[in-house]
């Protein structure tokens, strides 16, 4: 456990102690087996109480993990195939990213994903997966391919947001975003979003516009970053922890809120403790969707594709308390 | 002109519920919605922030609100938008009662919603309808910056995409003003995907080939400017506006980026490939109304206007 | 006249003798009208000798010449009202590429026209008329939009070149051209395209697919330039006159070639000695192709436009000589 | 590999007329075409221009001519290409008979006409067909650089848009490798046109959802970049080749500009947004089966691969 939690610290400390524990029993040859296996009991059950009740803020951190899996962690694991296609046809290739053709239990889709870097200097080259117009561009391009050729398109969200600096200002970062948006609300194939990690605001929407939305379990979706949050209600940036509570965006705050349709589970602790694990559920849930929304027709598609936009948001009319699906 | 069109639209009475507070720690003390009427400035005089200039206010009104000396824009009100803009009684405003709930039961929500509607005068921070420019029907929309600084919420967005399901249905071209902060916050990821709803419409009444005229106004940033704002097939843009995705402070903060001189004005938003026409306030009602009348569906090649 | 050819000297030699002999017979009282009156016969018919037998190389330096007629000269004679838009949406407005929507006779029109400067800053300022990759995608963008609200497209070339530097490589000049010529053979409006001045090379051809191919008399429209075509073949770019000749790329060479559709009359000595009529002829001959393509289907306008350039190409097969239209 | 499939294909048996001399300079002198065998070259060794390697002729070739010390690719003809790629007796040449006329009568052009043939070992710059790729059904085309520098002429695009066409029909994908200097300016206005003429076909083809994949070898410059080598869905660039619209020759003499280091490779153009893939010629074959098989029309969604 290179990147330890302080919420971890518990169990670190009870797996030490059973560590000591053996290595006591066989210098001294005395059996402990039974305390050991009290112990590790223990172990499960701190591991379960604690991961499964973290909250916002602890989810955050590991959705942020430096060694959480990135999309080119999972796409060996996912696709049969993956063909890697470049760059926007206008200006340049975005490294933050990445998009192609797939072959996804045996058929022909188009992906395009977010991709952090791991270390700084890959994370320089990915722009810490923040997206400049190009990256939503070439978004753009690859899925007007995909509706041309008839590829159910797959999108993997993992961004802290869009790039914000004056070359992401110049080449139109709203512009390109709006795009995306506008696009991926028009294809007629099926469209499958999954929140890998961050979802950071407007940068990680430009690739949420599915017909399905997906989230890790450990994974968040926020219209703001919760320190940006902090930063605007408390003019503190460190009261992070309590904005990421009042901004309900775990994944189980989404299928709750309605927005997500479905959580991916997670190996205990996070995908990092186990990505063969992560990318096998992923699949099949992806799957499980993929082979649904193929029964459905291209208009079909495209409509409840905008229904589904359509329904999201709350508020009422004169008397009449107007309720979406999935808000209780 | 201003200052009669404005006064005509100011006193708007509105009849709806006021917002219910949900947050359990005020629990009972429901606060009635007090729609202030907006007073014009009460000062004899303004002073131009641009140049300095000490403007009479009612030269000011008279001009729309321009610096008579510099052409600054002063911000100005969604209603008095409308009131520079739309031929007398024409204007038929809808969803005007929509009312915002609190799904996130997010910390002072309730209060700030109250202030903003006693700031701004307005249940919400858009105002819709249809109305004619020039005797051209045309859908309309206007952010209010002054509710939570034209920030989008559902009520935003579900009034908007109300607004073009409706000009698709009426087979009218679309107008919208926008002044933003952004996507609101305070409504988390519903406020997020209303940037999806609204591009989403603009997309059908693209493929229903109706005119969506974009207007930028001073400041367009965040949410509004990655969706309906920058869809335009026209995007419009006043002098010296602010506009960009990501605001000056947060880009310097974050990039540690001190922005050029001019960055994120109207006029680098050209040079930048973004605008296709820089319009004075004064001049706005005419070049829409040629632009409205040159897509009117008579207007199609084989027809003269 | 500020901007003198070698070939109009004997004009002006004559001209001025006339006016000496005004002047002397003013002076003197002594009646010289019969001789002035020949000599001004004569100015006539050696205007009408020269101008009406104009060598390439020659049309080439009026199509040049710093005072011809640009498009923003002709807007305001062709248009009733004209709103120029501008920018690609995507980097930046390019301000050798002018366009917007026009009332063109009382019908609402989009124009595209390249535009050179007049003067050094101006030129500057346009690139001397020859655009980068985003004028060529502010062009796609706006033709666009003419297909989408069904509004017939005026082109008016008038351009070196395109941009032949770092920047335009780097922003993917080829692919911004080859864009535009896929677009415009893609519409269903009318498309006129007028050569106005200089059309050079691929940069010109970008805006000109269209359903006629409109040429002013003195400009032309060449595969090369050809200064850089005698630099090729005789490693001597003075010898520019000869490859005029042997490129064959006057408005009377493509009018027989079946490439132009017809010759725009100029006032005698070449557009910018009579702007108002040359604006004048241009609006007649455009508004006369307006009114016939107006009759034709939008199927039809898509399908013979493409049949136009399907049939530009002179070759044989086996023994059988393919002769196409326009080639005698 | 190469070399083997190489000697399948390169004595081809061309059956046409002899380009015709029209320049009146040189009336009456009809000089017969004559299609002269390509020879391998006849060294038993090449040195490589890019890391200096003595390579032995048999192993270069058998490498496809990529130096198999630093991946240097030479440049090969089409018919070799054509023999690197298809799978055996599948090819099937289209409009092989066609002849360039001298519409221009342009100075000195049957001539080079003439040099070009009996260089290229073909009647015109450009190989068309149909063939398949792994057992893929496909349309190809590809460019001669030994003839006129792969410049286009009329037969270059009349072949290529016929090539389209016939995919059309055959509802079939197109590949297209392009190696060209550009227009061919013996051929005027005409030769222009080719560009928009070709590019027209891709966009029919594209309108019939037919896939398109533009394989960019060096060097593809001029009026063949700015048409049918940029229109692929898929772009792919052989390593290190140098593409671009305008030569770096011209670029340094008209703007006085040095081009950096590295501009207009391959590389150069994938930063830049231009290249989907860079595919080496010893995996090209596979690369694009991959791809062919994937957009086959039975690979649409619903089915599987
Ligand atoms: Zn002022
Ligand atoms: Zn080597």
């Amino acid at each position: 456990m290179a990147h330890l939690f302080d919420f971890e610290k518990p169990i670190v400390e009870m797996i030490q102690k059973i560590s000591d524990l053996q290595k006591f029993s066989e210098e001294k040859g005395i059996d402990l087996s039974q305390q050991i296996a009290t112990l590790e009991k223990k172990v499960a059950s701190l591991k379960t109480e604690i991961y499964g009740s973290l909250e916002p803020w602890q989810k955050v951190q590991i959705a942020r993990h430096p060694e959480r899996p990135n999309f080119y962690d999972y796409a060996p694991l996912l696709f049969e195939d993956f063909i890697e296609l470049k760059g926007d046809r206008l200006f340049a290739d975005d490294r933050s990213v990445a998009g192609g053709i797939a072959l996804f239990h045996g058929t022909v889709v188009t992906v395009i994903a977010q991709v952090k870097g791991k270390g700084t200097k890959e994370n320089i080259k990915r722009n810490f997966g923040m997206p400049h117009p190009e990256g939503y561009r070439k978004a753009v391009r690859l899925m007007d391919q995909a509706e041309k050729f008839g590829r159910p398109i797959l999108t993997f969200i993992d961004t802290p947001g869009a790039a914000c600096d004056l070359a992401a200002e110049e080449r139109g970062q709203g512009e390109a975003i709006a795009r995306c948006l506008q696009a991926m609300a028009g294809y007629h194939v099926p469209v499958i979003s999954t929140v890998i990690g961050e979802g950071g605001s407007g940068g990680a929407l430009a690739l949420g516009v599915g017909n399905v939305i997906l989230m890790l379990e450990n994974s968040f979706y926020s219209v703001i970053a919760p320190e940006s949050c902090a930063s605007i209600l408390w003019k503190d940036t460190t009261k992070a922890k309590e904005a990421a509570a009042a901004l309900k965006f775990t994944a189980q705050d989404l299928l709750r809120l309605g927005v997500a349709d479905e959580i991916v589970r997670e190996p205990q602790g996070g995908a990092h403790n186990n990505l063969h694990q992560t990318a096998e559920e992923l699949s099949q849930v992806i799957a499980k969707y993929l082979v649904r929304l193929r029964e459905e027709t291209p208009e079909a598609l495209r409509e409840k594709r905008y229904q589904k936009l359509r329904a999201i948001g709350v508020f009422e009319e004169a008397a009449t308390i107007n309720l979406e699906k999935g808000l209780d | 002109m201003f200052k009669d069109i404005f006064r005509k639209t100011k006193y708007v009475t509105i009849q709806a519920a006021p917002i219910q507070k949900r947050s359990p720690s005020e629990d009972g003390q429901q606060k009635p919605l007090i729609i202030k009427k907006k007073e014009l400035p009460d000062g004899l005089w303004v002073k131009c922030p641009k140049c300095g200039e000490v403007l009479f206010t009612k030269n000011l009104d008279e001009n729309a609100r321009v610096c008579t000396a510099c052409e600054y824009h002063f911000r100005i009100t969604a209603r008095a938008r409308l009131g520079l803009l739309v031929d007398e009684n024409s204007f038929e405003e809808w969803d005007a009662e929509m009312l915002t709930q609190d799904p996130m039961e997010f910390p002072g929500y309730p209060d700030k919603l109250v202030v903003a509607q006693e700031k701004s005068g307005l249940l919400e921070g858009v105002l819709t309808g249809q109305a004619k420019i020039e005797g051209v029907p045309v859908v309309l929309a206007f952010n209010e910056g002054n509710f939570m600084m034209g920030s989008m919420g559902s009520v935003v967005g579900e009034k908007i995409v109300r607004a073009i399901e409706r000009a698709i249905e009426l087979r009218l071209p679309v107008v919208i003003f926008s002044t933003s902060g952004g996507a609101r916050m305070q409504e988390g990821i519903l406020s997020l995907y209303q940037m999806a709803k609204t591009s989403a419409a603009l997309g059908r009444l693209a493929e229903h080939h109706l005119l969506y005229i974009s207007v930028l106004t001073d400041p367009t940033f965040g949410g509004v400017t990655a969706s309906y704002a920058s869809l335009g097939d026209i995007q419009i843009a006043e002098p010296n506006a602010l506009i960009g995705f990501t605001g000056p402070r947060v880009i310097k903060q974050t990039m540690k980026q001190e922005l050029p001189k001019g960055a994120q004005t109207a006029e680098f938003n050209q040079e930048h490939g973004l605008i296709d026409l820089i319009v004075g306030r004064v001049q706005m009602r005419s070049a829409l109304a040629r632009l409205l009348r040159y897509h009117q569906e008579g207007a199609k090649y084989g027809a003269s206007v």
